[in-house]
């Protein structure tokens, strides 16, 4: 039936497939360099973290097909409504990474500018995302925009009630979404057979009329080319796309967690044998699109990439107190600006 | 001037505000062809077209998570939830999206969605129909919440509220619903945000907020009986709320009776009496006194007359207001509304 | 696939099916006086509701053969949680008629007794009680009963979260629960088109690995013969199955709604062609099964039921104020304590 | 005696509840191998296997509602939330079943549920991470509510809330998992429903619960110094209340201050000073005072520390106590006291 998924992820690197071309070699190098500096700024973040300068930081190295191929397959005016695992898909995306970081930091909720950079704050209410996606997708179509939203989820994030309501509105007004799951293993220390007995989670697009596939999420031939035609898909007016891409996060789920405990070195040796970037990277230096002074060169932007980034997070701005009650509402309540005036009394008191 | 009920009053505000802001959306389960169960959204399909007024799948989160978006496309959502408890589903999307985006954004989002809630009891729903939760709503910062109890309100309130660029949670007391007021629509009332006096009194004071304003009045007028002149606010809006208006009222009659029909735990009734107590001590005769609803799952419709404050335990409040020590602490007010003013 | 449900809904009455068999004579012919007297009961109830002795009353016609399906698949030891719509598969399972309607009388929020019932109270927050279903059904397999869970839903329902955690959850612990939805067409207003865009709302099983099925949900022996497999599925220990059934109401929503403002008289005329209560008699004459005399002792069995619920519906039982706070904890808090002498003081000066 | 952090004395409270009862399950996201992000689990599943504590898929209302049901087929379940703005997908659930069920069934079918919620803040999470979340359920009728805030409490109460026959929402405070006392377990202190006074004192009254009780002793300390005799009480239980040893508390210093983390407006700490003023007001020599979180959505780790209540915001409010006037209205106090105890 066509609307059902591949039985199994889709791969480009090392097979070809029916239904998917493989990228332009110019646009898999260009994917493999941002996968380079995303782990190298990821790597940076956790560096940081344990220098204590972030309260935490949730690291997706190993997840970088993903993380780079969500950037690079949606364009400026699209829409991406990440979750607190996708900071390099932000960085990919072209945001600053200190803007990035100020959430994780703690200086603020989020540290970049939503409208101007039509990326939703990164999340951490599991799968709430997803619906601000459909009704953002929905609200542009409405205007006539042919602007599609990205919403990036986690596996675990599967089996919340919102993921069902936002593939249900998306297919039910034909919004142009596509919802990417990446299916990580586990929902911090939960697996995925204690999360999901589905066939696979593609498979739940079925249920509400929504085209759907899996693919490898450590290929990122396969995930750009994957996400390249549901977001077409999308933008066609098609209504919504499910894609659900099998990878691993090699890390801790935060820089707090302990993944000793529920998971063997065996496992994530495995995975490491897969590692995205490593694969990519073979098959460009087959192709002969990748030789030593590339991969030099871009292994250096990294490194200035994340030097900037250690540079720029030396210095900790000043946080306002007054910044407490700036934006609780447009303009403060009484009741707020009673507070307000508390608070200075104190602060001059101190 | 025509006799328009509460309902009506809000039908003409949302028709208004459709027609004169290409932002603003209305939807919600039945809201379209049915114009809402309690049809408050009537005709407006027809008139302004599904893009206007739409029914969306039956999921509470999904309707408000899917507002959020909407919102920050650009439009002015205003969403029904069908009764009180059928927006507990949403409850997460509310808390820690819908009043928390402009927050988080530093300005940068902010979210002009109205929630419409029908709200509070007495109509004879069997359970889960007839819920308050007003409380939930204005114990979360970054909601409005708002409680018209006139029709002229109503319509005021609600076009105020779809205008507002913050989030409104905005009750709609079901039973005041087909109470009629003769009023000329359009019309402006006090802002958001303001209390209003809905009747003099200079022995005590009345504090109530949407389906217990009413119900203030009518024990006001009996307690004419009693020999007591007494005051009735309306609270209007629970956030903001007027603290300069219901202090100096009840700093003028030193007793202060709240109104609520949610339980009384923990319910806003507690809040405007605590704030009462904290701005008038000094001018205050005996304590403020709460009627509330008891601190019980809502009864069923058997039961709701003996659960609901009505008159006689409004007049019991007042009664307790210790009016004999009076003549003893007169004295002192002179001292005691300078103190609090201060 | 075998986990995909059949493309049409399963019918049996009218043609054989090669997947489910008929069911005996002898249980169609018990299905059919239970669909005659719960129909009985169903307009009994609207005409109270109509005289001011029921508050509200949601009506059941049409979806007969579901409302005794449900209720004569399942034993007495197995547990169903019903929709304020499902006083008829009550009825049909068993319960007293007038305790059934004591919450549509406003009494109290239930009127039988759920732990010797086995029946949970009717509810009203839409597809909550599946979750509770779930759980029901997997305390009862870890004490090694075999019992199995049928929650009962309609199809607006299915687009709350609730139901796709309830789904999941009794995948993942493989929970002896069915889920049967009752399609019938509407959501209040909203029809099934602006609710679910999937291919049926049975293919919503496959997104959690549940085995489901559709079936026409006015043909009795179908509805029986699918719910008998779906039951016998999770009793055997194979986990949870979803039924979907397509059926309509041919009353409004409630006795409140104005069914005239959303669906046309031809589409009622066109169900009523589709009768349950028909097509189980023509079938059942049809086989020599069902004659005049029959049939005529049986309406009479239901008018007498009627009559019994019309008289003792007659006397409206006092209701006593102090059971506000008899159950609100198993001991009264000292609060409620003092709200309840405040109470009695009221009803003492009245 | 040994030094136990009230992680320990939670997570022993577990295990022998799990010995103890074969009714006892345990249950949620990552309680399982992880033994909870706050590790509270630690170790049960290894001890008593998958069948005891296990891990469930990641949706609270799901979490929630299959607990309900858990319950109806004769289970205790005990279910972890992993922070307090996590458990507001299960918001439903919670209102609107598990308060509800005893009542709904008159009584057939309670439902002894233990929901616990690691709470309130300062302990530099990031957002949604230190919501503070009583109130809700404070105002909701069927729910037990309490806070423990130390660690012979977490045992005793915990212990007590598992084998209550009621839904019980169970409050850990994240900041005073890791604070220690020197304790020998099992133990069992005063039961659910009655506060502790943890400091004498005779001048002034501070009420507080859950994490503000370190707070508040450390206040007190503090205000030795302005020559204060201040008394701490910890309210420990917020659903039942304990009016008596409160109002008896207040009675005898005459002055109050309530303390609370969430945001002020319509917390529990207006409804504790709406009591007190109720039943205490003519002891009283000044208003009941609050002091809370602002009413701002709680911020981000760096401004914490302006946000919450601090030593010197509660000494702002003791001084606010009108100490001044005291001498004047002293001559009423017995008087008063008469009044309020009548
Ligand atoms: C509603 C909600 N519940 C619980 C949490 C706590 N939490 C944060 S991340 C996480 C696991 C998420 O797993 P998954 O969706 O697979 O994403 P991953 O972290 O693996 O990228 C949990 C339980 C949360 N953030 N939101
Ligand atoms: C959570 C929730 N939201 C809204 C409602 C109000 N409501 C009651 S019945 C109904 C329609 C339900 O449709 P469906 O599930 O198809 O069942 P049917 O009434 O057709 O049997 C609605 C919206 C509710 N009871 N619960
Ligand atoms: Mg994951
Ligand atoms: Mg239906």
């Amino acid at each position: 039936m066509e609307w059902l998924p591949s039985s199994s992820p889709v791969r480009l690197l090392e097979q070809p497939d029916p239904n998917y071309a493989l990228p332009e070699p110019s646009r898999l190098l260009a994917t493999y360099r941002a996968m380079v500096i995303g782990r190298r700024f990821d790597a940076q973040a956790t560096t940081l973290t344990k220098q204590g300068r972030l309260a935490v930081y949730p690291s997706s190295r190993g997840q970088e097909a993903c993380q780079v191929g969500a950037a690079l397959s949606i364009g400026t005016d699209d829409w991406l409504f990440p979750t607190y695992r996708d900071s390099v898909s932000l960085v990919s995306r072209g945001i600053d990474p200190v803007e990035v970081l100020t959430l994780l930091r703690g200086d603020w909720h989020c540290g970049y500018d939503v409208p101007s950079t039509r990326t939703a704050p990164q999340c951490t209410p599991l799968a709430t995302q997803t619906l601000h996606a459909v009704g953002l997708a929905h609200g542009e179509s409405r205007k006539g925009n042919d602007t599609v939203a990205m919403a990036l989820l986690g596996d675990g994030a599967t089996s919340e009630g919102d993921f069902h309501e936002a593939l249900n509105f998306a297919a039910v007004f034909r919004a142009p979404v596509v919802f990417f799951v990446q299916n990580n293993g586990y929902a911090i220390s939960v697996p995925l057979a204690k999360q999901s007995a589905a066939p696979s989670l593609a498979h739940k697009g079925i249920g509400y009329g929504v085209r759907s596939e899996q693919v490898d999420g450590n290929d990122a031939a396969a995930v750009l080319s994957v996400l390249d035609s549901a977001v077409a898909h999308a933008r066609a007016g098609n209504g919504p796309f499910l894609v659900e891409a099998h990878t691993y996060r090699m890390e801790p789920h935060t820089n707090a967690d302990d993944a000793a405990r529920y998971r063997s070195p065996e496992e994530v040796e495995h995975w490491q044998q897969r590692d995205p970037i490593s694969l990519l990277e073979r098959h460009l230096r087959a192709g002969g699109h990748l030789d030593d002074a590339t991969a030099e060169r871009i292994a250096g932007e990294a490194e200035e990439f994340a030097a900037r980034v250690r540079t720029r997070m030396q210095e900790e701005p000043e946080v306002d107190p007054e910044d407490l009650f700036r934006h609780v509402y447009a303009e403060p309540t009484p009741q707020l600006l009673e507070q307000l005036a508390q608070l200075r009394t104190e602060q001059e008191a101190l | 001037m025509a006799p328009t009920s509460m309902a009506q009053a809000l039908n003409a505000a949302l028709r208004d505000a459709i027609a004169e802001d290409e932002r603003v959306m209305v939807f919600g389960e039945d809201v379209g062809r049915l114009g809402g169960v309690f049809r408050i959204t009537d005709g407006l399909q027809a008139s302004f077209g599904e893009d206007r007024c739409f029914d969306t799948p039956l999921a509470e989160s999904g309707i408000a998570g899917f507002a959020v978006g909407m919102a920050m496309s650009g439009f002015r959502p205003v969403v029904e939830m069908q009764f009180d408890a059928f927006a507990f589903p949403a409850f997460e999307q509310v808390v820690s999206h819908i009043a928390k985006m402009r927050n988080r954004t530093r300005g940068a989002v902010g979210l002009p969605i109205v929630i419409r809630v029908p709200f509070a009891g007495g109509i004879g729903g069997v359970e889960h129909h007839c819920d308050s939760s007003e409380a939930y709503y204005a114990h979360t910062p970054g909601l409005k919440v708002v409680a018209p109890a006139t029709a002229a309100d109503a319509y005021s309130m609600l076009r105020e509220a779809i205008d507002d660029p913050d989030p409104v949670v905005f009750l709609e007391a079901k039973k005041l619903y087909w109470s009629k007021q003769d009023i000329e629509l359009p019309t402006t009332t006090e802002p958001i945000g303001r209390a209003a006096i809905r009747r003099p009194g200079r022995d005590a004071t009345l504090i109530a907020y949407g389906p217990t304003v009413p119900l203030a009045v009518s024990a006001a007028e009996a307690a004419e009986e009693e020999g007591w002149d007494v005051q009735v606010v309306d609270a209007r809006s629970l956030v903001p709320f007027d603290d300069e208006t219901i202090a100096e009222a009840v700093r003028a009659t030193g007793r202060c009776v709240v109104l609520q029909e949610a339980p009384g735990f923990a319910g806003v009734a507690a809040e405007i009496a605590a704030r009462v107590q904290e701005r008038c001590f000094h001018s205050l005769a005996s304590p403020v006194l709460r009627v509330a609803g008891f601190d019980v799952p809502y009864p069923p419709p058997k039961l709701e007359h003996v659960h609901l404050p009505g008159v006689d335990r409004v007049l019991d409040a007042l009664a307790r207001l210790q009016w004999d020590d009076q003549p003893d602490t007169k004295w002192l007010d002179g001292v005691r509304n300078q103190e609090d003013a201060a």
